[in-house]
Protein backbone atom coordinates (compact mmCIF):
# COMPACT_ATOMS: atom_id res chain seq x y z
CA UNK A 1 0.00 0.00 0.00
CA UNK A 2 1.24 3.31 -1.02
CA UNK A 3 1.90 6.02 1.62
CA UNK A 4 -0.62 9.14 0.94
CA UNK A 5 0.80 12.18 1.33
CA UNK A 6 -0.75 15.86 1.25
CA UNK A 7 2.22 18.53 -0.09
CA UNK A 8 1.02 22.13 1.01
CA UNK A 9 3.04 24.96 -0.82
CA UNK A 10 2.70 28.38 0.72
CA UNK A 11 3.45 32.86 -0.72
CA UNK A 12 6.49 32.32 -3.74
CA UNK A 13 5.88 28.27 -4.22
CA UNK A 14 2.05 28.47 -4.34
CA UNK A 15 2.20 30.96 -6.91
CA UNK A 16 5.06 29.32 -8.75
CA UNK A 17 3.38 25.90 -8.60
CA UNK A 18 -0.50 27.70 -9.07
CA UNK A 19 -1.78 25.53 -6.10
CA UNK A 20 -1.65 25.44 -2.35
CA UNK A 21 -2.06 21.81 -1.86
CA UNK A 22 -1.31 18.46 -3.85
CA UNK A 23 -1.65 14.55 -2.70
CA UNK A 24 0.76 12.60 -3.39
CA UNK A 25 1.36 8.84 -3.77
CA UNK A 26 4.52 7.69 -2.51
CA UNK A 27 6.13 3.99 -2.28
CA UNK A 28 6.10 2.78 1.15
CA UNK A 29 9.40 4.01 3.11
CA UNK A 30 9.91 6.86 1.11
CA UNK A 31 11.39 10.04 2.85
CA UNK A 32 11.17 14.21 2.70
CA UNK A 33 13.70 13.88 -0.14
CA UNK A 34 11.68 11.05 -1.83
CA UNK A 35 8.90 13.76 -2.31
CA UNK A 36 10.91 16.69 -3.44
CA UNK A 37 12.79 13.99 -6.27
CA UNK A 38 9.03 12.86 -7.13
CA UNK A 39 7.66 16.29 -7.66
CA UNK A 40 10.76 17.85 -9.13
CA UNK A 41 10.69 14.90 -11.56
CA UNK A 42 7.29 16.39 -13.16
CA UNK A 43 9.10 18.54 -15.00
CA UNK A 44 8.12 22.17 -15.39
CA UNK A 45 6.64 24.01 -13.10
CA UNK A 46 7.82 21.57 -10.09
CA UNK A 47 11.57 21.29 -11.25
CA UNK A 48 11.73 25.15 -10.54
CA UNK A 49 11.31 23.83 -6.40
CA UNK A 50 14.49 23.99 -4.89
CA UNK A 51 16.67 20.57 -4.44
CA UNK A 52 16.76 21.08 -0.68
CA UNK A 53 13.88 23.33 0.51
CA UNK A 54 12.59 23.92 4.22
CA UNK A 55 9.90 21.67 4.68
CA UNK A 56 7.84 20.67 7.88
CA UNK A 57 6.35 17.82 8.47
CA UNK A 58 2.73 17.85 9.97
CA UNK A 59 3.95 21.14 11.29
CA UNK A 60 7.28 20.58 12.60
CA UNK A 61 10.56 21.03 10.39
CA UNK A 62 11.79 17.86 9.34
CA UNK A 63 15.26 16.74 7.44
CA UNK A 64 14.75 15.14 3.87
CA UNK A 65 15.94 12.10 5.67
CA UNK A 66 12.57 11.93 7.44
CA UNK A 67 10.71 9.26 6.61
CA UNK A 68 7.23 9.67 5.80
CA UNK A 69 3.94 7.99 7.17
CA UNK A 70 0.54 7.90 5.16
CA UNK A 71 -1.84 10.87 5.88
CA UNK A 72 1.12 13.20 6.59
CA UNK A 73 1.14 16.73 6.28
CA UNK A 74 4.21 17.88 4.21
CA UNK A 75 4.73 21.90 3.69
CA UNK A 76 6.97 23.35 1.57
CA UNK A 77 8.35 26.61 3.20
CA UNK A 78 9.50 29.46 1.35
CA UNK A 79 12.66 31.22 3.14
CA UNK A 80 10.18 32.82 5.45
CA UNK A 81 10.23 36.53 6.08
CA UNK A 82 8.03 37.19 9.46
CA UNK A 83 8.43 40.18 11.39
CA UNK B 1 2.36 33.59 31.27
CA UNK B 2 2.93 33.14 27.73
CA UNK B 3 0.47 34.30 25.02
CA UNK B 4 0.87 34.40 21.53
CA UNK B 5 -1.65 34.86 18.03
CA UNK B 6 -1.59 34.78 14.52
CA UNK B 7 -4.00 37.04 13.60
CA UNK B 8 -5.98 39.18 10.67
CA UNK B 9 -7.28 41.93 13.16
CA UNK B 10 -5.30 45.09 13.41
CA UNK B 11 -3.06 44.29 16.45
CA UNK B 12 -3.88 46.21 19.52
CA UNK B 13 -0.65 47.06 20.88
CA UNK B 14 -1.90 48.46 24.01
CA UNK B 15 -3.36 45.22 24.94
CA UNK B 16 -0.32 43.40 24.12
CA UNK B 17 1.55 45.27 26.65
CA UNK B 18 -1.37 45.21 29.41
CA UNK B 19 -0.55 41.33 28.85
CA UNK B 20 2.58 41.86 30.66
CA UNK B 21 4.36 42.99 33.76
CA UNK B 22 4.30 41.76 37.40
CA UNK B 23 4.75 43.28 40.79
CA UNK B 24 8.20 41.86 40.87
CA UNK B 25 8.63 42.98 37.73
CA UNK B 26 10.96 46.42 36.88
CA UNK B 27 11.08 46.17 33.46
CA UNK B 28 8.73 45.57 30.48
CA UNK B 29 9.37 46.39 26.52
CA UNK B 30 6.96 46.52 23.55
CA UNK B 31 8.38 46.11 20.19
CA UNK B 32 6.73 46.97 16.93
CA UNK B 33 7.24 46.13 13.60
CA UNK B 34 5.67 48.80 11.34
CA UNK B 35 5.12 48.42 7.59
CA UNK B 36 7.62 50.93 6.05
CA UNK B 37 7.29 53.11 2.78
CA UNK B 38 10.10 51.69 0.84
CA UNK B 39 12.31 48.70 0.87
CA UNK B 40 16.00 48.02 -1.15
CA UNK B 41 15.40 51.87 -2.65
CA UNK B 42 12.07 50.87 -4.10
CA UNK B 43 8.85 52.76 -2.92
CA UNK B 44 6.46 50.63 -1.21
CA UNK B 45 2.57 50.88 -0.75
CA UNK B 46 1.81 48.28 1.04
CA UNK B 47 2.32 44.80 2.14
CA UNK B 48 0.58 41.62 2.48
CA UNK B 49 1.38 39.20 5.12
CA UNK B 50 0.42 35.24 4.63
CA UNK B 51 1.29 32.40 7.37
CA UNK B 52 0.97 28.45 8.01
CA UNK B 53 -0.99 30.01 10.51
CA UNK B 54 -1.44 26.21 11.89
CA UNK B 55 2.22 25.87 12.01
CA UNK B 56 3.03 29.76 13.18
CA UNK B 57 0.96 29.53 15.93
CA UNK B 58 3.16 26.51 17.71
CA UNK B 59 6.44 27.98 16.36
CA UNK B 60 5.49 31.37 18.41
CA UNK B 61 4.82 29.09 21.33
CA UNK B 62 8.00 27.24 21.09
CA UNK B 63 9.85 30.99 20.36
CA UNK B 64 8.45 31.99 23.92
CA UNK B 65 9.04 29.06 25.99
CA UNK B 66 12.59 29.27 25.10
CA UNK B 67 12.55 32.52 26.29
CA UNK B 68 11.24 31.51 29.27
CA UNK B 69 13.89 29.49 29.94
CA UNK B 70 16.71 31.46 28.43
CA UNK B 71 16.04 35.01 30.12
CA UNK B 72 14.11 34.15 33.25
CA UNK B 73 11.16 36.27 32.38
CA UNK B 74 7.72 34.30 32.53
CA UNK B 75 5.77 37.28 30.58
CA UNK B 76 5.82 37.21 26.98
CA UNK B 77 2.99 38.51 24.35
CA UNK B 78 3.67 37.91 20.93
CA UNK B 79 1.00 38.80 18.39
CA UNK B 80 1.72 38.70 14.34
CA UNK B 81 -0.23 40.07 12.07
CA UNK B 82 -1.64 39.08 8.36
CA UNK B 83 -3.32 39.96 5.48
CA UNK B 84 -3.32 43.32 3.59
CA UNK B 85 -1.20 45.87 5.78
CA UNK B 86 -0.96 49.84 4.97
CA UNK B 87 2.13 51.53 5.72
CA UNK B 88 1.91 52.56 9.11
CA UNK B 89 0.57 49.36 10.57
CA UNK B 90 2.47 46.86 12.78
CA UNK B 91 2.77 43.67 11.18
CA UNK B 92 4.31 41.98 14.92
CA UNK B 93 3.71 42.84 18.45
CA UNK B 94 6.00 41.70 21.26
CA UNK B 95 5.56 42.38 25.01
CA UNK B 96 7.75 41.19 27.70
CA UNK B 97 8.44 41.97 31.66
CA UNK B 98 11.01 40.84 33.91
CA UNK B 99 12.39 42.06 36.98
CA UNK B 100 15.40 43.67 35.85
CA UNK B 101 15.94 45.61 31.89
CA UNK B 102 18.51 43.50 30.82
CA UNK B 103 16.35 40.07 30.76
CA UNK B 104 13.79 42.07 29.16
CA UNK B 105 15.55 43.42 25.73
CA UNK B 106 17.32 40.34 25.91
CA UNK B 107 14.40 38.12 25.39
CA UNK B 108 12.55 41.01 23.36
CA UNK B 109 15.50 40.30 20.92
CA UNK B 110 15.75 37.11 20.86
CA UNK B 111 11.77 36.91 20.15
CA UNK B 112 11.94 38.90 16.58
CA UNK B 113 15.35 37.70 15.32
CA UNK B 114 13.85 33.94 15.75
CA UNK B 115 10.85 34.92 14.29
CA UNK B 116 13.19 36.51 11.15
CA UNK B 117 14.27 32.57 10.99
CA UNK B 118 11.57 30.55 11.40
CA UNK B 119 8.03 31.75 11.93
CA UNK B 120 6.24 30.28 9.04
CA UNK B 121 5.17 33.68 7.41
CA UNK B 122 5.37 35.22 4.37
CA UNK B 123 5.48 39.00 2.99
CA UNK B 124 4.65 40.54 -0.32
CA UNK B 125 5.86 43.76 -1.01
CA UNK B 126 3.89 46.34 -3.72
CA UNK B 127 4.94 48.98 -4.91
CA UNK B 128 4.28 52.41 -6.07
CA UNK B 129 4.77 51.57 -9.61
CA UNK B 130 2.04 48.54 -9.33
CA UNK B 131 4.41 45.72 -8.95
CA UNK B 132 4.71 43.31 -6.09
CA UNK B 133 7.66 40.75 -4.94
CA UNK B 134 7.39 38.07 -2.05
CA UNK B 135 10.46 39.35 -0.24
CA UNK B 136 13.74 37.24 0.22
CA UNK B 137 13.51 35.99 3.38
CA UNK B 138 15.71 33.43 5.31
CA UNK B 139 15.63 29.49 5.15
CA UNK B 140 14.58 28.01 8.04
CA UNK B 141 17.35 25.58 9.92
CA UNK B 142 16.97 21.84 9.76
CA UNK B 143 15.75 20.35 13.27
CA UNK B 144 18.68 19.49 15.11
CA UNK B 145 18.52 15.61 15.42
CA UNK B 146 18.99 12.43 13.72
CA UNK B 147 16.55 11.77 11.55
CA UNK B 148 14.41 8.74 12.72
CA UNK B 149 10.78 8.07 13.32
CA UNK B 150 11.42 7.21 16.82
CA UNK B 151 12.89 11.17 17.55
CA UNK B 152 10.59 12.79 15.40
CA UNK B 153 7.43 14.83 16.76
CA UNK B 154 4.13 12.86 16.51
CA UNK C 1 11.98 64.71 16.63
CA UNK C 2 13.03 64.94 20.16
CA UNK C 3 10.48 65.30 23.20
CA UNK C 4 11.94 64.70 26.98
CA UNK C 5 9.85 65.90 30.46
CA UNK C 6 10.05 65.14 33.96
CA UNK C 7 6.83 65.31 35.15
CA UNK C 8 4.41 64.44 38.26
CA UNK C 9 1.38 63.23 36.88
CA UNK C 10 1.34 59.38 35.66
CA UNK C 11 3.30 58.62 32.56
CA UNK C 12 0.56 58.22 29.45
CA UNK C 13 2.91 55.18 27.75
CA UNK C 14 0.39 55.17 24.79
CA UNK C 15 1.27 59.13 24.09
CA UNK C 16 4.68 58.19 24.41
CA UNK C 17 4.39 55.59 22.19
CA UNK C 18 2.32 57.68 19.66
CA UNK C 19 4.77 60.14 19.54
CA UNK C 20 7.67 58.14 17.22
CA UNK C 21 7.10 56.07 14.15
CA UNK C 22 7.68 57.48 10.76
CA UNK C 23 6.66 56.14 7.22
CA UNK C 24 10.25 55.30 6.58
CA UNK C 25 10.46 53.66 9.93
CA UNK C 26 10.26 49.60 10.42
CA UNK C 27 10.62 49.49 14.28
CA UNK C 28 9.33 50.61 17.20
CA UNK C 29 10.22 50.16 20.69
CA UNK C 30 8.73 51.32 23.91
CA UNK C 31 10.72 50.59 27.57
CA UNK C 32 9.23 51.07 31.01
CA UNK C 33 11.13 51.14 34.12
CA UNK C 34 8.19 50.02 37.50
CA UNK C 35 8.03 50.39 40.61
CA UNK C 36 8.67 46.89 41.70
CA UNK C 37 7.48 45.25 45.24
CA UNK C 38 11.27 43.84 46.33
CA UNK C 39 14.62 45.20 46.27
CA UNK C 40 17.38 43.18 47.63
CA UNK C 41 15.23 41.39 49.21
CA UNK C 42 13.61 43.48 51.19
CA UNK C 43 9.99 43.97 50.42
CA UNK C 44 8.66 47.78 49.16
CA UNK C 45 5.71 49.92 49.40
CA UNK C 46 6.47 52.28 47.32
CA UNK C 47 9.04 54.76 46.07
CA UNK C 48 9.54 58.52 45.85
CA UNK C 49 11.22 59.95 43.21
CA UNK C 50 12.96 63.51 43.44
CA UNK C 51 14.28 65.14 40.47
CA UNK C 52 16.84 68.33 40.14
CA UNK C 53 14.23 69.36 37.23
CA UNK C 54 15.65 72.02 35.88
CA UNK C 55 19.42 70.25 35.12
CA UNK C 56 17.10 67.16 34.51
CA UNK C 57 15.46 68.48 31.87
CA UNK C 58 18.22 69.33 29.79
CA UNK C 59 20.38 65.99 30.69
CA UNK C 60 17.14 64.04 28.83
CA UNK C 61 17.83 66.29 26.07
CA UNK C 62 21.13 65.72 25.63
CA UNK C 63 20.46 61.84 25.93
CA UNK C 64 18.29 61.99 23.31
CA UNK C 65 20.49 64.16 20.65
CA UNK C 66 23.49 61.63 21.38
CA UNK C 67 21.18 58.90 19.92
CA UNK C 68 19.96 60.67 17.30
CA UNK C 69 23.66 61.22 16.54
CA UNK C 70 25.02 57.76 17.31
CA UNK C 71 21.78 55.60 16.26
CA UNK C 72 20.57 57.52 13.50
CA UNK C 73 17.03 57.32 14.92
CA UNK C 74 15.44 61.03 15.08
CA UNK C 75 12.49 59.93 17.28
CA UNK C 76 13.74 59.72 20.75
CA UNK C 77 10.22 60.72 23.23
CA UNK C 78 11.77 60.17 27.24
CA UNK C 79 9.25 60.76 29.77
CA UNK C 80 10.30 60.19 33.89
CA UNK C 81 8.22 60.80 36.50
CA UNK C 82 9.00 62.24 39.76
CA UNK C 83 6.72 62.29 43.05
CA UNK C 84 4.78 59.47 45.06
CA UNK C 85 4.84 56.31 42.77
CA UNK C 86 3.00 52.76 44.09
CA UNK C 87 4.01 49.03 42.82
CA UNK C 88 3.05 49.23 39.05
CA UNK C 89 3.76 52.35 38.35
CA UNK C 90 5.95 53.83 35.41
CA UNK C 91 8.81 55.60 36.74
CA UNK C 92 10.37 56.04 32.82
CA UNK C 93 9.15 55.39 29.62
CA UNK C 94 11.28 55.46 26.37
CA UNK C 95 9.57 55.20 23.09
CA UNK C 96 12.00 54.85 20.07
CA UNK C 97 11.72 53.77 16.37
CA UNK C 98 14.10 53.73 13.38
CA UNK C 99 14.24 52.27 9.92
CA UNK C 100 15.45 48.76 10.77
CA UNK C 101 15.08 46.91 14.30
CA UNK C 102 18.90 46.84 15.30
CA UNK C 103 19.09 50.43 15.76
CA UNK C 104 15.38 50.76 18.08
CA UNK C 105 16.97 48.53 20.14
CA UNK C 106 20.65 50.17 20.73
CA UNK C 107 19.04 53.30 21.24
CA UNK C 108 16.62 52.55 23.60
CA UNK C 109 19.41 50.61 25.55
CA UNK C 110 21.30 53.80 25.57
CA UNK C 111 19.00 55.85 26.51
CA UNK C 112 18.10 54.08 29.74
CA UNK C 113 21.51 53.12 30.76
CA UNK C 114 22.60 56.87 30.49
CA UNK C 115 19.71 57.64 32.26
CA UNK C 116 20.57 55.43 35.10
CA UNK C 117 24.83 57.01 35.07
CA UNK C 118 23.66 61.09 34.74
CA UNK C 119 20.24 61.84 34.99
CA UNK C 120 19.71 63.89 38.32
CA UNK C 121 17.06 61.77 39.61
CA UNK C 122 16.62 59.82 42.94
CA UNK C 123 14.43 57.38 44.55
CA UNK C 124 13.68 56.78 48.07
CA UNK C 125 12.57 52.88 48.35
CA UNK C 126 9.66 52.80 50.92
CA UNK C 127 9.55 49.35 52.83
CA UNK C 128 6.91 47.42 54.29
CA UNK C 129 8.17 47.92 57.67
CA UNK C 130 7.52 51.31 57.64
CA UNK C 131 11.22 52.05 57.12
CA UNK C 132 12.85 53.98 54.14
CA UNK C 133 16.14 54.47 52.28
CA UNK C 134 17.63 56.41 49.14
CA UNK C 135 18.33 53.98 46.74
CA UNK C 136 22.76 54.01 46.37
CA UNK C 137 23.38 54.89 42.58
CA UNK C 138 26.07 55.99 40.33
CA UNK C 139 28.38 59.23 41.09
CA UNK C 140 27.71 60.36 37.75
CA UNK C 141 31.47 61.07 35.54
CA UNK C 142 33.11 64.06 35.68
CA UNK C 143 32.73 66.05 32.07
CA UNK C 144 35.98 64.74 30.06
CA UNK C 145 37.17 68.38 29.26
CA UNK C 146 39.84 70.90 30.56
CA UNK C 147 38.66 72.69 33.71
CA UNK C 148 38.50 75.94 32.37
CA UNK C 149 36.61 78.70 31.48
CA UNK C 150 36.68 79.04 28.54
CA UNK C 151 35.37 75.70 27.65
CA UNK C 152 32.38 75.56 30.23
CA UNK C 153 29.10 75.78 29.39
CA UNK C 154 27.82 79.01 30.27
CA UNK D 1 34.38 91.73 46.38
CA UNK D 2 33.74 87.79 47.42
CA UNK D 3 31.96 85.43 44.99
CA UNK D 4 28.23 84.80 45.96
CA UNK D 5 27.27 81.02 45.22
CA UNK D 6 24.23 79.40 45.67
CA UNK D 7 24.75 75.86 46.78
CA UNK D 8 21.97 73.23 46.38
CA UNK D 9 21.54 69.92 47.88
CA UNK D 10 19.78 67.03 47.14
CA UNK D 11 17.99 63.75 48.04
CA UNK D 12 20.15 62.16 50.61
CA UNK D 13 22.34 65.64 50.73
CA UNK D 14 19.27 67.55 51.78
CA UNK D 15 18.62 64.74 54.42
CA UNK D 16 22.22 65.12 55.63
CA UNK D 17 22.09 68.68 55.81
CA UNK D 18 18.59 69.83 56.52
CA UNK D 19 18.39 72.24 54.24
CA UNK D 20 18.25 72.31 50.07
CA UNK D 21 20.12 75.45 49.79
CA UNK D 22 22.91 77.79 51.23
CA UNK D 23 24.00 80.88 50.07
CA UNK D 24 27.81 81.06 50.27
CA UNK D 25 30.66 83.45 49.95
CA UNK D 26 33.92 82.59 48.95
CA UNK D 27 36.94 84.33 47.94
CA UNK D 28 37.68 85.46 44.26
CA UNK D 29 38.76 83.07 42.33
CA UNK D 30 37.56 80.06 44.03
CA UNK D 31 36.91 76.77 42.83
CA UNK D 32 34.40 74.31 43.21
CA UNK D 33 36.72 72.21 45.36
CA UNK D 34 37.22 75.31 47.12
CA UNK D 35 33.26 75.54 47.92
CA UNK D 36 33.65 71.54 48.55
CA UNK D 37 36.05 72.43 51.21
CA UNK D 38 34.40 75.67 52.55
CA UNK D 39 31.41 73.16 53.72
CA UNK D 40 33.25 70.05 54.72
CA UNK D 41 35.28 72.46 57.29
CA UNK D 42 32.13 73.72 58.92
CA UNK D 43 31.99 70.70 60.70
CA UNK D 44 29.04 68.20 61.43
CA UNK D 45 26.83 67.79 59.64
CA UNK D 46 28.81 68.81 56.46
CA UNK D 47 32.04 67.19 57.11
CA UNK D 48 29.69 64.21 56.22
CA UNK D 49 29.98 65.01 52.37
CA UNK D 50 32.14 63.47 50.22
CA UNK D 51 35.51 64.95 49.89
CA UNK D 52 34.63 64.90 46.00
CA UNK D 53 31.20 65.12 45.14
CA UNK D 54 29.50 65.18 42.43
CA UNK D 55 28.88 68.49 41.13
CA UNK D 56 26.64 70.17 38.80
CA UNK D 57 27.83 74.15 38.05
CA UNK D 58 24.79 76.13 36.40
CA UNK D 59 23.36 72.91 35.50
CA UNK D 60 26.05 71.25 34.33
CA UNK D 61 28.41 68.43 35.09
CA UNK D 62 31.75 69.99 36.47
CA UNK D 63 35.41 69.10 37.72
CA UNK D 64 37.08 70.08 40.87
CA UNK D 65 39.16 72.10 39.47
CA UNK D 66 36.40 74.20 38.00
CA UNK D 67 36.50 77.87 38.59
CA UNK D 68 33.08 79.68 40.19
CA UNK D 69 31.84 82.78 39.18
CA UNK D 70 29.57 84.91 41.53
CA UNK D 71 25.74 83.98 40.72
CA UNK D 72 26.77 80.67 39.97
CA UNK D 73 24.45 78.09 41.24
CA UNK D 74 26.12 74.73 42.46
CA UNK D 75 24.25 71.46 42.59
CA UNK D 76 25.79 68.69 45.07
CA UNK D 77 24.59 65.44 43.18
CA UNK D 78 24.58 62.25 45.31
CA UNK D 79 24.59 59.10 42.94
CA UNK D 80 21.85 58.67 40.95
CA UNK D 81 19.03 56.70 40.51
CA UNK D 82 16.77 57.75 37.68
CA UNK D 83 14.75 54.85 35.72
Amino acid sequence: MPLSIRALFFAAYRDLLGTPRLDVDLPNGSTVADLVLELRGRGAPFDSLPTEPAVAVNRHYALPSDPLQSGDEVAFIPPVAGG
Amino acid sequence: MIHVAVTSDPIDTIAVLARVGADDHGAALLFLGVVRNHADGRSVSGMTYEAYEEMATPVLKEIASEVVKRCGTDRVTIVHRVGELAIGEVSVAIAVSSPHRAEAYEASRYVIEEIKKRLPIWKKEHYTDGTDKWVEGMKPAAPERAGSLAERPI
